[in-house]
């Protein structure tokens, strides 16, 4: 039994850490570490170099650009990114779209979207949830005529992430309306943005900002060939990708970094005569989350090595869902961290939406001020999304204890 | 022991609803006040004027209608409900206290008036980039000059003081930077030389300003009360926000318990879920007991023992600010992405608890402040 | 609007106070101060006193004994009591079968039981629980089966309270097993322990003590006059009787005294260099419990004067259950925050089941550390019986939330 | 990284597994062991002997096995799931851990075979009634005196001490109460000649005792250490406490899951009510992590950066109690009624899970100590 990576995993790490140091753009990283969103380009350009690497999609098949690694190594190139902070490969990309096309998708799929997918020439855009489907995904509306050679697409998607930088969107759609039950007729299907018939609106969320969006479909017309797989087999691809991510659901190095630059703000503020780091109650606040996220990372790199040893690489394993419950927990506690170390500081509205913006406006108290309250706001769409904590808790339930 | 409204207090808890209904009944209507130039609308400032809302705290004698507490908290609870935009917490509570309780009657025959007719707009100046939640936290100095003073700082996130005809800035006349003694109020012309402001709107859509203050004189007449002042008007204020707090909760409350009978996942409500049924129940019952003091709040507030009253403020305070984070984050949990949505009240009513929170001192702010 | 109690209210307590420092022995408030047992015999006497007074049972008929108060009235009483801390009246007699007889019952017997339930010559206990049926009470299977002009039970029940110790105890069992619904075809009957074929086995609790029992009914022949009111509508009964607890479920008197010994205890007790009530750590959970308490003490108030206004005395108000979930958690809070003051001292087993043993042994620590850990096991049952703390949700759930 | 056992380790487990079943699998046995004079089942700790595990932690050299805190952390997870009564914590990890790192060669020549044998038993006397969970806190003192020390003092709450035939004794040789120099440790024979004791039960059925020391004499050679030494003793003890609640909790939410699905109320089994679901499920998450954080204990437990090694511990010992005081808790709950009584198992995890919590400092003691 040993906790330490071995020295060949060490090793791993310090190279990622290097080539972080040596390639990522100074005020990407700033940006990150204060919170603020960053730009279309930046994310494209920090892909394309980790994609050169061969570090964009090292868990593909190695055809198309795998690296045929462990779990472990996986991990720890996503915990460095995390960590950093860096941009990770946008996940539209290289653990839905992706994977789906590598396993289910033709030839012909393959050659025309896999490399464009792993450098981000095309960026993906996922369409599966609806208005009226939340967790329950496989409530889905929106149809899929098939006409000759052609689908025509109905109906409405939403909370689709950055939909207006997308290229292309993949879609779960209703092919047979008559199927006997609700997880079948469903198809997964590939379509251009640019088609006519797309409208993307977008959805402005309380902290402000717009990363979500509805995406319209009024009789849209996608060639036939765009069908992934086979027809009306869609929500076995979509449950395939749906387990897909498992190595960074916890988000350890995310918590880490913004523990870091937590200790870093309320080092540098005062409450009354002291340090606010050096007040007690302070302190132990910090304390008691560093200590979860201690438990939370021990219990992924477990999780890793179930992974490693069983050779069910990405294989959902009930367990996961403890890392989605405590590590969407101990985040939104971070934020709460951030709010505390700001206090009132905190109130006045002072974040640019505009990706682009210099931030160079006289902030309001404190570097981080402007971005604590939005961020706790934000944030609290992790225990929401990818399966709610009460879905998560619906699995264990069943998967593990046998209710 | 009574927890009733009086028939007067029940016809003023009618009216506000009524002026509210009118204006925020469609929470749409709001975006639009809250983007205009004060951030708020002034049509219906007027109307809070026209009903008697800005003279309600102050004494008859000065034009005011003498209501206390109880008729503090009935307006607030109205307004956290509709999320109302306009500035009486800062304005009329908050300034007014600090009016009734320092000024002298000259100054109070001067502006009480003007603030019953909706014609001047006080915001209280007393935060500063170091200070936190201590009120006795304070570099901005007075000087005395001539037969006035030199006011020199600055002050930050005065709420309600981008639309403030005056503020009250609290001023550091002696003593170090946290010393209880040596600190003064005073009631300054917003547009006076040498107040320069930056106003920005805020979180929750209130909005509020940065003030520098250089070199900026004013009569000594216009001194209008010391550090216990400015605490026992806070308390007060302690006491409207939780008011507030309580109108807030009810509304996000009934918002949750609705949408979970109407939204329907794997083919059935989500109200019929177990697990969802008891977290609402444990918002209920969260709600009733920050009910519970906010009212103890109120019976507290016009307490003339600093102590005793102060006690009850962190009690009432902590225990709102502890509800109101428990109440905001599991209202958006049980409403999903929908609840994250601009254009959807329940975030909104959710952000205006989080910066309650924060107003006057968090939840452990005030227990460190009980437990000292 | 006004939280304090008239002046009448007033007098009324300091009534209450005087009576209960004039009359209640020093040895026996020393015993409940310290959580220890306390005797039949002192809770027999200081019943006594009360009922000479007039205090045993104000809530019942007046020409029962009852006083005709006001809720507020019956609050005070009970408050003080709690907060002395003294016995309250047995609830088994005062609050259970004799508001039930005096309702339902024949006047036989009110005349044969009313007066020595009132002042505990006759020791009641309840016979409703089961093993195979906990909060589902309607689901019990204990029967009387009519035989000419007597009853006879046979069953098993469980949970008595203090069977030890009673006379008589009233038995809710099925005399129509056939009944299209649980809640029917139950009746209500008063049986006399010394009756051949009742046998009491003790149940030990975890904390050591011992204050319930299986009662085990054998071919238990019974008057057939000791039926209550009609047969098969014992349910309806038991409802109204169950409905009856809503002035003391809070038990906010005894969240007080609790909170005040912990201050005194802290006050004696040393953590490092200083006094352990003067630890910051300390007093922030001690001021965030009596915050609690406070909410719960205006709570409770709110429901009383709602009680007093709509004149429904004692008729269930579905936000008696925040009474029962939160008093229960705060009574359990205090019970951890007893064992924070003793610490390891805590660990000892040295507590007497003897209720008559006078505490003479030498104790290990501090007064109260032999009673910390069996009071906070003990305690954990606040929240399982009466209706455990999810029944409650489920009450508040249904009846005020509308689900 | 590597959480797998080794083919020995695994042997080791089920050899202490098996022990346990046929020992322990009827739980009711229990309950005479503890009545036996010593609290435990003299015949249970031959076997112990037997099958090596009191020989486990200790050198080669010595008579042992060199097994490291992975193998102790592998029999006290087996202990904490039969609710073993055995003084193995005290004496063979604590107390051996302290010889081990305090004692001369020839102590531990004499010494650590007859603990192997099962010969000898040996408690750590180190709490006294002020100390609360600080071992520096020492008012017992040790002068030098000829080629010896007397040793005079009380110490409380000695887990094990009522069986014990060594004690070690913790003593102030210089310095003020709390100072953390000054402070050494004896190996003082249990019936040398002004030793007293008063044994006892503890609340989870354990043994321990009240000890006196009266003018004891104690040879120089059986000087065993000084504060770092029962400090980084005290840390292999934690590392094995976790590791034992791991063990409890695992157990105690075997049995909630199974009695849910068994228990039935209004018709249906009680594992139906999604509520109910959701809190077995929050149990096993905090078991879960509270695993992770005996691991890393365990992996810390041998490091030689005290300050490393304290912190591990602190962040493992404070995790540990709180998730053993939330499953506890809810066990309880969770089985109503019966997991109260004396005569189910689930009562008596629930009361050592709360000792557990007690054992070298709570949860929020370990927190502070982080923090500090």
């Amino acid at each position: 039994m040993e906790l330490s990576f071995s020295s060949e995993e060490l090793a791993f790490r310090d190279e990622v850490r290097a080539f972080i140091r040596d390639n990522l753009p100074r005020d990407v990283q700033q940006r990150m570490i204060e919170g603020r969103e960053i730009g279309k380009q930046d994310i494209v350009d920090w892909q394309r170099k980790l994609n050169a690497k061969g570090w964009a999609v090292p868990h593909w098949p190695r055809a198309w650009g795998g690296q045929n690694w462990s779990p472990v190594h996986e991990y720890i190139l996503i915990d460095e990114l995390q960590s950093a902070p860096a941009p990770q490969p946008l996940p539209f990309n290289v653990s839905m779209v992706g994977p789906v096309i590598a396993t289910f998708g033709s030839d012909e799929q393959k050659k025309t979207f896999l490399p464009g997918t792993a450098n981000l020439d095309i960026w993906w855009c996922q369409g599966f949830s609806e208005p009226g489907a939340g967790s329950d995904l496989a409530g889905l509306k929106t149809t899929a005529r098939r006409e000759g050679d052609f689908y025509v697409i109905n109906g409405q998607k939403t909370w689709t992430t950055l939909a207006q930088y997308a290229d292309w969107i993949f879609v779960l759609a209703r092919t047979n309306p008559q199927a006997a039950k609700k997880q079948e007729g469903i198809s997964f299907i590939l379509v251009d943005m640019k088609t006519p018939g797309i409208t993307v609106r977008p959805i402005q969320l309380i902290d402000g900002g717009h990363e979500v969006n509805e995406v319209w479909f009024d009789e849209v017309k996608v060639p036939a060939e765009n069908l992934v797989g086979e027809e009306n087999k869609g929500w076995d691809y979509a449950k395939f990708l749906l387990g897909n991510e498992r190595t960074s659901i916890a988000r350890v190095g995310v918590s880490k970094q913004r523990l870091r630059r937590v200790r870093e703000l309320a080092a540098k503020e005062r409450a009354g005569d002291a340090r606010l780091l050096d007040a007690p109650w302070f302190r132990e606040k910090l304390a008691g989350i560093e200590i979860d996220l201690k438990a939370l990372e021990i219990t992924q790199l477990r999780v890793l090595a179930e992974a490693r040893k069983s050779g069910k690489h990405g294989a959902p394993d009930p367990k996961s869902s403890i890392l989605k419950i405590k590590g969407s927990e101990i985040q939104q506690a971070t934020t709460e961290l951030l709010m505390d170390v700001v206090g009132p500081l905190a109130m006045p509205y002072q974040r640019s939406t505009d990706a682009e913006d210099d931030g160079n406006a006289t902030p309001i108290g404190p570097d981080d001020a402007a971005y604590a309250a939005p961020t706790y706001f934000n944030w609290r769409k992790i225990s929401i999304y990818g399966g709610s904590n009460e879905i998560q808790r619906n699995i264990i339930a069943k998967a593990i204890l046998g209710f | 022991m009574d927890f009733d409204f009086t028939d007067e207090q029940r016809l003023l808890r009618d009216s506000v609803a009524k002026l509210f209904a009118n204006r925020y009944g469609d929470f749409e209507k709001r975006n639009g006040y809250a983007k205009q130039p004060d951030g708020f609308d002034r049509a219906i400032w007027t109307e809070y004027a026209e009903v008697g809302l800005l003279a309600l705290p102050f004494d008859e004698k000065h034009g005011g209608f003498g209501g206390g507490p109880v008729e503090t908290m009935i307006v607030m609870e109205e307004i956290g409900k509709n999320l109302a935009l306009e500035p009486y917490l800062p304005s009329v509570v908050f300034a007014g206290a600090i009016l009734r309780h320092g000024a002298s009657d000259a100054v109070k025959d001067e502006i009480i008036p003007k603030i019953a007719a909706g014609e001047a707009i006080i915001a209280v100046a007393h935060t500063e980039r170091q200070s936190r939640y201590d009120l006795n936290d304070v570099t901005t100095t007075a000087r005395r000059d001539g037969d006035g003073y030199v006011i020199e700082g600055d002050k930050t996130v005065v709420i309600g003081g981008n639309s403030a005809d005056y503020l009250i800035v609290s001023a550091r006349m002696s003593g170090a930077r946290r010393d209880r003694d040596g600190i003064a109020l005073f009631l300054v012309d917003a547009k006076a030389e040498g107040v320069s402001r930056r106003g920005y709107a805020m979180q929750d859509g209130l909005h509020g300003a940065e003030v520098s203050l250089a070199n900026v004189r004013v009569p000594a007449s216009r001194r209008v009360g010391n550090l216990p002042v400015l605490e026992r008007a806070a308390d007060e204020a302690i006491a409207a926000v939780c008011a507030e707090a309580v109108g807030v909760m009810e509304a996000l409350i009934a918002m949750t318990v609705d949408y979970m009978k109407t939204r329907k996942q794997f083919g059935v409500a989500i109200s019929v879920f177990q697990a969802l049924q008891h977290r609402a129940v444990d918002m209920y019952v969260a709600a009733e007991q920050a009910r519970s003091m906010a009212i103890f709040a109120a019976l507290s507030a016009a307490s003339d023992d600093a102590k005793e009253r102060g006690e009850a403020m962190a009690m009432a305070k902590s225990a709102i600010g502890k509800a109101a984070r428990f109440v905001g984050q599991q209202a958006i949990q049980l409403h999903g992405g929908i609840g994250m949505t601009m254009e959807y009240k329940a975030g909104h009513l959710f952000k205006r608890l989080t910066m309650i929170d924060l107003q006057f001192g968090d939840a452990d702010h005030h227990l460190r402040r009980l437990a000292a």
